[in-house]
């Protein structure tokens, strides 16, 4: 399992791994929103938290057909199948490194960028604390789509339209937190819920996962 | 180690071996036979778990079974022994010296997967097999792309694996100088009949 | 026709819409299906034929 | 006799073949006699006005809309269960009909908007909702289609509508939650109970018995083409078989 864990991050953080690209994403989304809004800080400031949570969903998507996709081509998602390690631990540990490789850099950069949105000082706290509760959903979840998909040429588009509405939950409750975060609005309801989703997502989920990516090696 | 009784296995919705029957004990190596498109590739991944069987009765301990597929499994920016000791650590198996060794690849050990030749990955690829541990060899085309010295290495790999009381079950074209029964898949081939009885009443 | 006053275009458009969506669905549907069916029907007789 | 008989492709369809002349038919009654009477025949609503003349499109289709997916997730589980084709078949050839009926529900609900909100589209729960199950459908109908395999396909499709109807239940809290309040000062709505009296209630029933009707007929139908469908690539495959032994 550990072993499985290292090669993945081994592997993403080595040339050709793409880490760092769905970071790269995030950024140029923040920075294209100003273009498109306009500069006003005011206007930028009410925007700020939910379009950091969308971006983070974005670049976290965008990153997902790598999740299993590299293993299937080369085969050794067949291997992995017949190791003595269950599938759902498979994708559990899967899920778990593209969150390590993506959804925890998001999270970390989330409040530098909120800073080029003119973010009030209550929301840096918070937009980091809900994505940091959020994004492992978003990686679990997206896992989900990605083994639906594995076996799809172009699979890409099809895992979007898959996933999105799966993420819809997510993003309510996430972006919620980081907006009531703030405004100095009370928030316990949306982060207990958003936490909920978190722990139900990631309890439930692999099994889902382990069903769907053993129909496609079938 | 192996029992298959009355067999089938279906590729993409369709029967393509039917009525197979065969057992495979330890020390013995089976060979199957029959031109592309006659099943093996779908039997070998039946016999691995991958897919269930269409019917009849496959009796054999998966956590006995290691597979090894057509496709290499490697990753090209991992070293030759990085590769290897992920999957030790998945088999829980020590030290991959041994495997190295069998198939020659101690002078490659730090050279990244990517840069080898095909004939050098598909060394790799069936070094795997000795850090599995397993008793049951399970081999899609293992000497594909590898030449004379290579097939020599793997086929005294896979002699000292029977010898210790290990099976191999593969499908081969040439003739490996290992001793093993050759399973001829022709005769088993699934007819138009089989598919009836198969098609969940739609025919 | 009643008089539907000021929301003659609201209700009109809304009836206008849906049945066409519903109408849209039924036709797609039967087109489908009268296509499967004769496309089926050419198979069993060719198969008949060959034996 | 027992009911999975029917999960028999050739017992459904002459069973179907049976049973659908009188399904079209009584829709048809149901259907047209429920919206003629509400369209030509009901007062205006003393707030609504005439608008309250949508209801007899917008409330059955809505009704349908979710009942589809339900009928899904049950023919999905059977599915997995119990492994009988006609019940997964089922299953895709009710999805483009359910998808139909959250269209209608979405449009009228915005036509409907437009005169009583002051705006085609507000992100009321219960829009906003059935726009999420627009995307489920979308998604469930994308994967039917791209996948080759049959039995793949219909596995595959039959796990994401049950994860699928876990995550649509979740949007639909989550949604109610996320426009608390916003809309709570509209007194008005299409499908509020109380806004329903008798007057408007008994061509509604008629409407709502005739869409979920028009609903059974067409699955019957639709689902008969699937199963010929499967039937003819069947026998080709066998020809083909045929053909290279």
């Amino acid at each position: 399992m550990s072993a499985l864990l290292l090669r993945d991050l081994r592997l993403a953080l080595r040339a050709g791994g793409g880490f760092g690209l769905g970071l790269a994403f995030f950024l140029i989304v923040t920075v294209m929103v100003p273009f498109s809004v306009g500069p006003t800080p005011e206007t930028l400031a009410v925007i700020a938290p939910g379009v950091l949570w969308l971006g983070a969903l974005l670049a976290c998507l965008l990153s997902l057909d790598r999740v299993l996709a590299l293993d299937w081509e080369d085969g050794s998602l067949d291997l992995l199948a017949t190791a003595p390690v269950p599938l759902e631990a498979v994708v559990s540990i899967k899920a778990l490194a593209h969150w390590l490789t993506t959804g925890l850099p998001l999270v970390l950069a989330a409040p530098l960028l909120g800073v080029l949105l003119n973010l009030p000082a209550p929301g840096y706290l918070w937009i980091t604390l809900s994505l940091l509760i959020g994004t492992p959903a978003l990686s679990v979840i997206g896992t989900f789509g990605a083994a639906l998909t594995v076996g799809l040429k172009r699979g890409g588009l099809l895992l979007s339209l898959l996933v999105m509405p799966l993420y819809v939950p997510v993003l309510i409750f996430g972006a919620e937190v980081a907006r009531r975060g703030a405004s100095h609005l009370p928030l316990e309801a949306p982060l207990l819920m958003l936490a909920g989703l978190t722990l139900g997502t990631i309890a439930l989920m692999p099994f889902a996962s382990a069903a769907v990516l053993r129909v496609n090696l079938r | 180690m192996i029992e298959a009784r009355d067999l089938g296995v279906s590729r993409g919705g369709l029967p393509v071996l039917t009525g197979l029957s065969f057992t495979l004990g330890a020390g013995e190596a089976l060979i199957l036979r029959g031109p592309n498109g006659s099943g093996k590739t779908t039997l070998l991944r039946t016999l691995a778990g991958l897919q269930p069987p269409l019917h009849g009765e496959l009796i054999c301990d998966l956590d006995e079974i290691a597979y090894g597929a057509h496709a290499d499994g490697l990753k090209p920016t991992l070293t030759v022994a990085e590769n290897l000791q992920f999957w030790a650590k998945v088999f829980g198996v020590v030290t991959i010296t041994p495997a190295l060794a069998a198939l020659d690849l101690q002078a490659l050990r730090d050279r990244p997967a990517g840069g080898l030749s095909a004939g050098q990955k598909r060394r790799l690829s069936l070094a795997r097999l000795m850090v599995t541990g397993r008793r049951v060899w399970v081999l899609d085309e293992p000497t594909v792309s590898l030449d004379g010295t290579s097939v020599a290495l793997f086929a005294a790999m896979v002699q000292g694996h029977l010898n210790s009381g290990g099976a191999a079950i593969m499908a081969t074209h040439i003739d490996l100088g290992v001793a093993g029964r050759v399973l001829d898949l022709a005769p088993f081939r699934a007819t138009s009949a089989a598919y009836v009885a198969d098609e969940g009443g739609f025919l | 026709m009643p008089d539907l006053g000021k929301y003659t275009d609201t209700v009109l458009s809304a009836y206008g819409v849906s049945l066409l969506l519903l109408l849209g669905l039924l036709v797609l549907t039967l087109r489908r299906g009268a296509k499967i069916r004769a496309r089926l029907r050419e198979v069993e007789h060719r198969i008949e034929r060959n034996g | 006799m027992s009911i999975w008989e029917y999960a028999n492709p050739k017992k459904f369809l002459t069973t179907s073949e049976r049973l659908l002349p009188p399904l079209w038919g009584l829709s048809a009654v149901l259907m047209l006699g429920g919206l003629i009477w509400g369209f030509f025949f009901t007062p205006d609503d003393y707030r609504q006005g005439a608008t309250v003349k949508i209801i007899y499109l917008h409330v059955p289709a809505a009704l349908m809309a979710i009942n589809a997916w339900f009928m899904m997730l049950v023919a999905s589980l059977i599915w997995v269960i119990r492994r009988h084709h006609v019940s997964a078949l089922a299953a895709r050839a009710a999805a483009p009909v359910g998808i139909v009926m959250t269209l209608i529900a979405l449009v009228t609900g915005a036509i409907w908007g437009q005169p009583m909100w002051g705006t085609w589209w507000a992100w009321d729960p219960r829009l906003t909702s059935f726009l999420v199950l627009f995307l489920f459908y979308l998604g469930y109908i994308a994967l039917w289609e791209a996948i080759d395999n049959p039995d793949t396909a219909a596995d595959l499709t039959a796990i994401l509508c049950l994860v699928g109807s876990v995550f649509a239940v979740l949007s639909r809290y989550a949604v109610n939650f996320w426009n608390q309040g916003l809309h709570q000062g509209a007194s008005l709505s299409l499908d509020k109970e109380e806004n329903v009296a008798d007057v408007f209630a008994y061509p509604l029933y008629a409407c709502m018995a005739g869409f979920a009707v028009f609903f059974v007929a067409l699955v019957f139908y639709r689902t008969g083409t699937e199963i010929r469908a499967r039937r003819m690539a069947a026998l080709i495959a066998r020809e083909r078989m045929a053909a290279d032994a």
